[in-house]
């Protein structure tokens, strides 16, 4: 059993390399941070994989912790860093 | 029955690569930042789902259980409210949803 | 076998990420790539044997430090079209355009060294690698062996939990100095005086109720998930520093989305928060000094009490450094008001 | 070779690409960015030691922790610098490193 979660643990992994072809390709910015967004989810998932696999029950307070917090670095970028000062002043 | 449980789980968690695979491959292959927002948060948060299920059934305790099942509803929670940020985002940035032509 | 190649998978995808970080073009690119660094570097601390690190990255790597990245870059393309901000009607039309046509907005970075520069730098640097592989590979065995001297003396030092004891008990100088550090940053961002930067941004996140309902829903969790972390430091991973990295997460969590304003009131509050973990630690060293005749060696019946209380202030301060540097304007006295009297209650 | 040297070897990659990068990018943030990751290499490096041997030595583990922490309040102290710098002067570049030069020298 250990042994299947470590490697669908790598499976997922790879996924994530995959999926930085979109962080890099954009073309927008939000496609990148909605694409890092998702890596949090699928990090959750490795590493509570982990911590099945490896019996190290630890691992499962990081997964909490990352899912607690993955969404900072979003809310970040959409509050602070990609706005558009005027658009929004029109909005409201 | 302990095998039952040890087969079930490892299909639930193969069940839940599955669905993060079809998340990737939308993140890829869909037009427009909207379309993936809609894949891969949906894909990406059952595939979590079913591999949660998978290690639930392996938890040796309740506690710990509930833990991971409280790790999935927070992922969920915070997972729909980023993709509907992004997508507030970029609708109010002037990105136009892709249409069919 | 399995675990093999995902260690190298994850050994060889990091410095890929990092030079990707480093050539890409835009800088939003970058620093979101950075963010998904910082995520691979805690799945390696998780597969090291190290899930304190991992713990304190997840929180830290993954949120605060991209949040931190992400605002800045925010700040310098705002500021960049503010100086032509007169004509604002016909700009505001030409800002649509360029919205509509292409991903607006990206700070863009070419700027580089000329070619002659980095095909120079390419030798050296490239040695600088080999030479620093080479004595990797073939390290040297520890002379003195602390991982048995930190199991041995584990009984003595109060808590179960070795990282803890190395922290609290055997290394406590270097805690205190570093929280002296911590305590040293806030001071000098606030001297830079970017108060007049903010402005306005609460009012973005007024029409954004589903987050509002995301944040009432994490604090709750987030405050008890950071106590967990601090009870349980004594006898597993966890402990102050890593509640203080969730509950400063959780203080930039509620500074963005404009449900605690960051000018708090008078902030004498906010203050004092800032320093008790550091006058606390040196308070409680200092007394024991006077008790034992040595600078923070606590007596062996109360060494667990004492430092349970060190650690509790300590994740005070700690939270609300993290939080204070991302707000990075110190609070003025004059425009305490009460409307926003549901100041930080939460990390107090 | 076991699992660890992979990490270690790792670390040393990621801490060459990033010194030759915080000399060759101009802009701050870049240079920043470097420095950071530069940070996250030797943190690695310190966990892979002390993982080699059979018990996982918990010196390293405390130092790595509080030099997170310490990394954290470093990189905001240097964003904020470098905000204040744009606010102040209108360009994120060292006054050395403006682009203007770079780029003549680069045509020259």
């Amino acid at each position: 059993m250990p042994e299947l979660y470590l490697g669908v643990a790598t499976f997922l992994l790879l996924n994530i390399m995959v999926g930085l072809i979109r962080i890099l390709r954009g073309p927008t910015p939000p496609d990148r941070m909605l694409t890092a967004q998702l890596f949090g989810t699928t990090g959750v998932a490795i590493l509570l994989l982990l911590a099945s696999a490896l019996s190290l029950p630890a691992l499962t307070d990081v997964a909490l912790v990352l899912a607690l917090l993955g969404a900072v670095a979003t809310v970040a970028f959409v509050l602070r860093a990609w706005h558009k000062p005027d658009l929004d002043g029109e909005e409201e | 029955m302990a095998s039952v449980l040890g087969w079930a789980s490892a299909a639930l968690v193969l069940v839940g690569a599955f669905f993060f695979l079809a998340g990737t491959v939308g993140l890829l292959r869909f037009p427009d930042v909207y379309n993936r927002l809609h894949a891969l948060t949906k894909a990406d948060n059952v595939g979590l789902g079913f591999v949660v299920l998978g290690l639930i059934l392996q938890a040796g305790s309740l506690l710990s259980a509930f833990k991971i099942l409280l790790i999935w509803l927070l992922v969920l929670a915070s997972g729909a409210t980023a993709a509907h940020l992004v997508a507030t985002a970029a609708l109010r940035g002037g990105i136009k949803p892709w249409k069919h032509r | 076998m399995l675990s093999l190649f995902f260690d190298a998978v994850l050994a060889l995808a990091l410095p890929l990420l990092a030079w990707r970080v480093l050539t890409t073009r835009d800088l939003y690119r970058a620093v979101i790539l950075f963010i998904a660094f910082g995520l691979l570097v805690a799945l390696s601390w998780a597969r090291l044997d190290a899930p304190d690190i991992a713990l304190a990255e997840a929180a830290i790597g993954a949120g605060l430090t991209g949040a931190l990245f992400l605002n800045t870059v925010g700040g310098l393309v705002g500021r960049k079209r503010s100086p032509s901000r007169e004509s604002d009607e016909s700009r505001e039309v030409a800002e649509r355009r360029e919205a509509i046509q292409s991903s607006p907005g990206e700070p863009v970075d070419e700027v580089m060294r000329p070619w002659w520069v980095r095909l120079a730098l390419t030798v050296p640097i490239l040695a600088l690698g080999l030479a620093l592989g080479w004595a990797v590979v073939s390290f040297p065995e520890p002379a003195i062996d602390l991982a048995q001297q930190a199991s041995d003396n584990l009984e003595a030092s109060g808590v179960d939990h070795g990282v803890t004891a190395v922290l609290l008990n055997f290394r406590s100088y270097d805690t205190l100095l570093e929280i002296g550090v911590l305590l040293l940053a806030v001071v000098a961002v606030w001297s830079l005086d970017l108060g007049r930067v903010r402005g306005g941004q609460a009012a973005l996140s007024k029409g954004l109720p589903v987050l509002h309902g995301l944040v009432r829903l994490l604090t709750p969790i987030m405050i008890i998930v950071g106590g967990y972390l601090l009870w349980a430091g004594a006898k597993q991973p966890g402990g102050a520093f890593q509640a203080g990295a969730v509950l400063g997460a959780l203080g930039v969590l509620l500074v963005l989305s404009g449900l605690v304003r960051p000018p708090l009131s008078d902030g004498s509050g906010l203050r004092i928060g800032l320093a008790v973990g550091f006058a606390v630690f040196l308070g409680i060293g200092t007394a024991v000094m006077l008790a034992t005749g040595e600078l923070l060696n606590y007596p062996p019946a109360s060494t667990y009490g004492l430092i349970i209380i060190i650690e509790l202030f300590l994740t005070v301060s700690i939270a609300l450094t993290l939080a204070a540097l991302f707000v990075t304007a110190p609070p003025r006295k004059e425009q305490g008001s009460k409307e926003h009297s549901e100041e930080k209650g939460e990390e107090s | 070779m076991s699992p660890v040297t992979f990490y270690l070897l790792s670390s040393v990659g990621i801490f060459v690409v990033c010194l030759y990068g915080l000399i060759v990018h101009a802009h701050l943030i870049r240079k920043i960015l470097a420095l950071n990751m530069m940070g996250s290499a030797v943190f690695l490096l310190l966990t892979g030691v002390a993982r080699r041997g059979e018990l996982t030595d918990p010196v390293p583990h405390a130092m790595v922790l509080t030099g997170i922490v310490v990394a954290v309040s470093a990189t905001a102290f240097a964003l904020a610098v470098a905000r204040r710098l744009y606010e102040e002067c209108g360009r994120a570049y060292l006054p050395e490193e403006d682009p203007e030069d770079l780029s003549e020298e680069r045509e020259g």
